[in-house]
């Protein structure tokens, strides 16, 4: 890793520029395209990167350490709060790392439901990474179009359980509602809506030159790197690794659904964006499944009132939209729990960075920044 | 005195050349308060047609769809509060934007809205354009240095570096262009706007379709260049907001900012007329030479009238749409007397000796307008460039395909007279 | 008024000779020793200009071509700062007095 | 173009290309001295139009100030300069300098008045219309050689430049 640029370096940050190779610069906390309170400090050889470290913690908020200071349902709701542009998933993870904790299963139409709601959470994040990360590039049309079609994910969600962006859609054992009337058609309709978009954004930038010369080659990073690193999601597929957990260790209703992991081969920006615009393809598909066969029953699981798990811990893991999203849950037998640990991808994604952009120029780094999707709010927890 | 005035109005040169100081001076007024309305035109055109690009509606709350906004926004920063950063270099911090502002004005003194119509003509037109439009470069330069910030430093270096080296392609395509007005008759070439024009008149062609396709070729180094020239979309890493923040002019605020606001839309105004001067006719109008006679006369003379009735027309039908509430009573009847006014000027622009006077104006502005609208629709489709892959367009690809069209167009010139 | 002849170029000329000398000779900062200097060479063009009015177009010619020099020269001599600078941290011309580091 | 009020425009041009070629002297920031280097070339340009000379007074806007001057901000952004405005601006033989100098005015001045009366009091007929191609006509015919060795000269100058700049080639 980078060696320290301490804070000392910056002071004495050179007073010439022409002289020293070296000018410190930082970038962030605030700063437009960190996508939030990242601060990166990067040391440059004229644009050229020599290294770069990630200060991170401005939007630290102990989830964590709450957590063990809450009861089982109660925590629930603040794990929305670490991705909050991908909070279904968030909820997801948590109440199934529970529900394996207390032995208990979700009927199979709570995970259908989930199902859809996880993907279509996929999609609005996938929706919101690519406007941003075209806003970092330079390209603005794009993020009016992803927010434009984003809004409808929204607008079901709202539907669905009343909230739009912290949704707490389900709960330890399965759904707190059952789905309203027309949920169904407006799935599908949707669904209609939202392919000739995702067309649309292609159009848009697949094939532009200068979209391929600012992303083809920038931020390339090997497969054996991504796994020393830890690195997941997307950002591995990337780089040629076919892995994702929804087919390596099927969760919810995954297991009954055709679908395929789209692969890259370079592992740069360019092949990232690809990825990415074909997993949204591929949610469609899955949500479409979903929406055909969803079964009748009930939604929720026979979960005792208080909860307390038997004593032992439970790793649960799932593909959220930016990679691997782990909890690590240490049940003491009581009505909280003893510990809770989360892995976020955006935290492990993080590490790449200096890796990706070293050698680089400046203005990859806002690109690389834009690809890795970081969500800070996960990050710092 | 009144003979001092109307002589001019007789004559068939430009004030400069006719030495009539009085029309002159009008023409500078007229040419300052122009620029100043197609400025805002263009502020207020520009966030709307980006918006409708992009699925949203842009201003709508200032006037009737927004109509004030740009004005609304010029009181705004008129009257901020003037920020100048403490280790700022006070005079240079103060000068950079005026240098900037001048240099965008001072070029439109030769620029020929027609054959009459501009403040004079110079031996040395485009030669006096191109090296204005580069001082410019000097503003930005001590912009960046004076506000004594990395950012802003970092972001004028880059932009002086990416005007430097555009002006190499751009000045190639010129010099091509030149060389074709050499192709006339009596075989002199000219340098003069109003020359070049004439030229093309006299060669019944437009230069972009000159020795087809170079004459196209060049155009298209030109086109590109003038874009990166003004730092703007997808060459404005100068400005690029993600990286810089706001480029060299970070640190300005206010009025001084709102100059380098003008400044860049008079430069975007002033490249496009080069462009539209030296490739596409002037204030020539389409097919001089195919449609002619009375009648096409008479059809592409009614014209500038059409164009404000049919303004006017689209803004009384907004005016029908505007919601019938009490609240946008005022904003109902401003709309109407605005479409009234554009009527107005319309009808006035069907009457014979305005219209003719006004032809060449007419279409060397629609011409303009053309470019202006290439500007904002690359905003709204491309992303920036990164600095090492811009320089690599100028140099290695602009700058070779310039060269070729210089040396092609040299030895058909030759050949063929 | 007396009419404007070339010899009110001339001194125009000379003096602007004399102000790049004198900025030449007095100044220690290698910059503006060099921007005299193309205040010099603009003192000849002045005269050259000048002297064109009189015998044809030919003074004008040597001007362009000092300007030529003088693109040639600023390149080269800022070219030499920025070594020199690099290996000696100032711009000083009297602390240039080795002729090898 | 006829050169107009031209006793008001020469007076005023001139006052101002020596004004500011004073202030390129003594201003201790070179910015400030290439700002006013920069005035003093416009105002030159300006006389050169006077002078009837367009071509030349663009070539002066051109690559004078647009091109030349550029370089200059831009070294001196890069050298840094905050303690060489601290220092001594002048060196120890200044004196000796200005003296030298001004004997040199003196002595122009004293030619001028010796040699007035050689100069032809008429003005060559130079047409301001056909300046450019008067000069282009001579640059490619009769100054052929000289414009090639010039066009030698520049690339020998910017490759040294490359050379001497660079930190590493």
């Amino acid at each position: 890793m980078t060696e320290r640029s301490s804070h000392l370096e910056l002071e004495q940050a050179d007073k010439t520029y022409l002289d020293s190779n070296e000018l410190i610069i930082n970038m962030g906390p605030q700063h437009p395209a960190t996508h939030g309170v990242l601060r990166v400090i990067l040391k440059l050889d004229g644009e050229k990167v020599l290294g770069t470290e990630c200060v991170i913690g401005y939007l630290h908020r102990g989830v964590e350490k709450i957590a063990e200071n809450r009861t089982y349902t109660m925590f629930n709701p603040y794990v929305d709060r670490m991705d909050y542009v991908a909070a279904v998933s968030n909820g997801l993870g948590y109440c199934e790392a529970v529900e394996k904790l207390l032995n208990v299963e979700a009927p199979s139409r709570a995970k259908y439901i989930r199902v859809i709601l996880t993907e279509l959470n996929r999609l609005a994040s996938h929706m919101l990474w690519l406007g941003t990360h075209a806003l970092d590039i330079g390209a603005i049309t794009p993020l009016f179009y992803t927010f434009r079609d984003r809004e409808e994910i929204l607008k079901i969600f709202e539907k669905y359980c009343g909230a739009r962006l912290t949704t707490h859609a389900f709960r330890i054992g399965g759904c707190q509602y059952e789905t309203y009337d027309g949920f169904e058609e407006d799935v599908t309709k949707f669904l209609k809506f939202v392919t000739p978009k995702i067309d649309e954004y292609e159009q848009l930038l697949t094939t532009n030159r200068i979209w391929v010369e600012r992303t083809r080659g920038v931020g390339v990073i090997s497969a054996a790197d991504c796994k020393a690193l830890g690195v997941t999601g997307p950002v591995l597929r990337a780089s040629g690794v076919k892995w994702d957990l929804r087919k390596a260790q099927p969760y919810a209703a995954y297991s009954d659904f055709d679908f395929e992991i789209p692969t890259g081969q370079s592992g740069d920006t360019y092949d990232r964006y690809l990825v990415r615009m074909q997993e949204m393809r591929q949610s469609l598909r899955i949500i479409e499944q979903a929406v055909g066969k969803i079964p009748d029953g009930p939604i929720m699981a026979k979960v005792p009132k208080v909860m307390k798990p038997p004593v032992g811990e439970v790793y649960h893991s799932i593909e959220a939209p930016k990679g691997e999203l782990g909890y690590f849950i240490v049940s003491d037998g009581s009505t909280q729990p003893y510990r809770v640990r989360v892995r976020p991808p955006s935290f492990v994604n993080l590490q790449a960075l200096d890796q990706m952009v070293r050698g680089q120029l400046v203005a990859d780094v806002i690109a690389v920044i834009g690809t890795l999707d970081i969500v800070l709010g996960e990050v710092d927890r | 005195m009144l003979d001092y005035i109307t002589s001019y109005l007789k004559s068939d040169t430009t004030p400069g050349q006719a030495g009539n100081f009085f029309w002159a001076f009008v023409y500078i007024l007229l040419i300052f308060l122009g620029l100043s309305v197609a400025v805002i035109a263009m502020n207020w055109l520009e966030r709307k047609i980006l918006a409708h690009m992009q699925v949203r509606l842009g201003p709508m709350r200032v006037g009737p769809h927004g109509l004030l906004q740009p004005i609304a926004d010029a009181l705004k920063l008129l009257i901020k509060e003037d920020i100048m950063p403490a280790e700022a270099d006070p005079v240079v911090f103060w000068i950079a934007p005026l240098i900037v502002v001048i240099t965008a004005f001072t070029v439109f003194i030769v620029v020929p809205f027609g054959p009459t119509h501009a403040v004079t003509d110079m031996n040395i037109g485009v030669l006096f354009m191109l090296g204005v439009s580069s001082l410019s470069v000097l503003g930005i330069v001590t912009a960046g240095w004076a506000s004594n910030s990395h950012y802003p430093l970092i972001g004028a270096l880059r932009s002086s570096a990416q005007m430097v080296s555009y002006e190499i392609a751009m000045g190639l395509a010129v010099i091509s262009a030149v060389l074709m007005t050499s192709l006339n008759t009596d075989g002199t070439g000219t340098l003069s706007m109003i020359g070049i024009v004439q030229a093309q008149q006299a060669q019944q062609t437009w230069f972009i379709f000159k020795f087809f396709p170079l004459g196209l070729i060049a155009f298209f180094v030109f086109a590109v260049a003038m874009v990166a020239e003004t730092n703007r979309a997808p060459f404005d890493l100068p400005e690029a907001e993600s990286e810089l923040t706001a480029g060299f002019h970070t640190e300005y605020s206010g009025f001084r900012w709102s100059l380098f606001f003008l400044a860049e839309y008079s430069a975007m105004i002033a490249v496009s007329s080069i462009a539209v001067t030296l490739w596409l006719g002037g204030w020539m109008r389409p097919f001089p030479h195919w449609l002619t006679g009375e009648t096409w006369d008479l059809v592409f003379s009614l014209f500038p009238g059409v164009t404000f009735v049919l303004l006017a027309l689209i803004t009384f039908y907004s005016t029908i749409r505007m919601p019938k509430h009490p609240y946008f009573r005022v904003q109902t009847i401003g709309l109407a007397g605005f479409g009234a006014v554009l009527g107005l000027i319309g009808l006035l622009l069907f009457v014979p000796p305005v219209r003719d006077r006004i032809q060449d104006i007419y279409w060397f502005a629609v011409k303009v307008a053309g470019f202006m609208y290439l500007y904002i629709w690359y905003r709204g489709t491309f992303p920036r460039y990164r600095f090492d892959q811009l320089m690599k367009v100028g140099w290695k690809v602009l700058l070779p395909i310039g060269l070729g069209v210089l040396i092609v167009t040299g030895i058909l010139g030759v050949v063929l007279s | 008024m007396v009419p404007i002849t070339t010899l009110h170029y001339l001194v125009v000329a000379a003096a602007l000779f004399v102000l790049g000398v004198i900025g030449v000779l007095t100044r220690r900062n290698v910059v503006i020793v060099l921007m005299s200097i193309e205040l010099i060479l603009n003192a000849v063009n002045l005269n050259l200009v000048a002297f064109s009015r009189l015998y044809g177009l030919h003074g004008q010619i040597f001007a362009i071509f000092v300007i030529t020099d003088a693109a040639a020269e600023a390149a080269v001599g800022l070219g030499i700062l920025i070594a020199f600078f690099r290996n000696k941290e100032t711009v000083n011309v009297d602390e240039v007095d080795l002729l090898k580091w | 173009m006829q050169p107009v009020a031209t006793t008001f425009f020469f007076y005023f041009l001139s006052a101002v290309t020596v004004i500011s070629g004073i202030a390129v002297i003594t201003r201790r920031n070179p910015v400030h001295s290439a700002l006013a280097l920069i005035v003093a070339l416009l105002g030159q340009a300006g006389l050169y139009l006077m002078l009837y000379a367009p071509f030349v007074a663009g070539v002066q806007i051109i690559l004078y100030a647009g091109g030349i001057m550029v370089l200059f901000l831009f070294v001196i952004m890069l050298v840094n300069i905050e303690r060489a405005q601290k220092e001594e601006q002048f060196n120890k033989q200044w004196i000796v300098g200005i003296v030298a100098a001004l004997a040199l005015g003196v002595l122009f001045v004293l030619v001028y008045m010796k040699g007035k009366g050689l100069f032809p009091q008429t003005v060559a007929q130079l047409p301001e219309g056909e300046n450019t191609q008067g000069i282009a006509m001579l640059l490619y015919r009769d100054y052929m050689f000289a414009f090639e060795i010039a066009s030698l000269l520049l690339l020998v100058a910017i490759i040294g430049a490359v050379v001497m700049a660079k930190k590493r080639i």
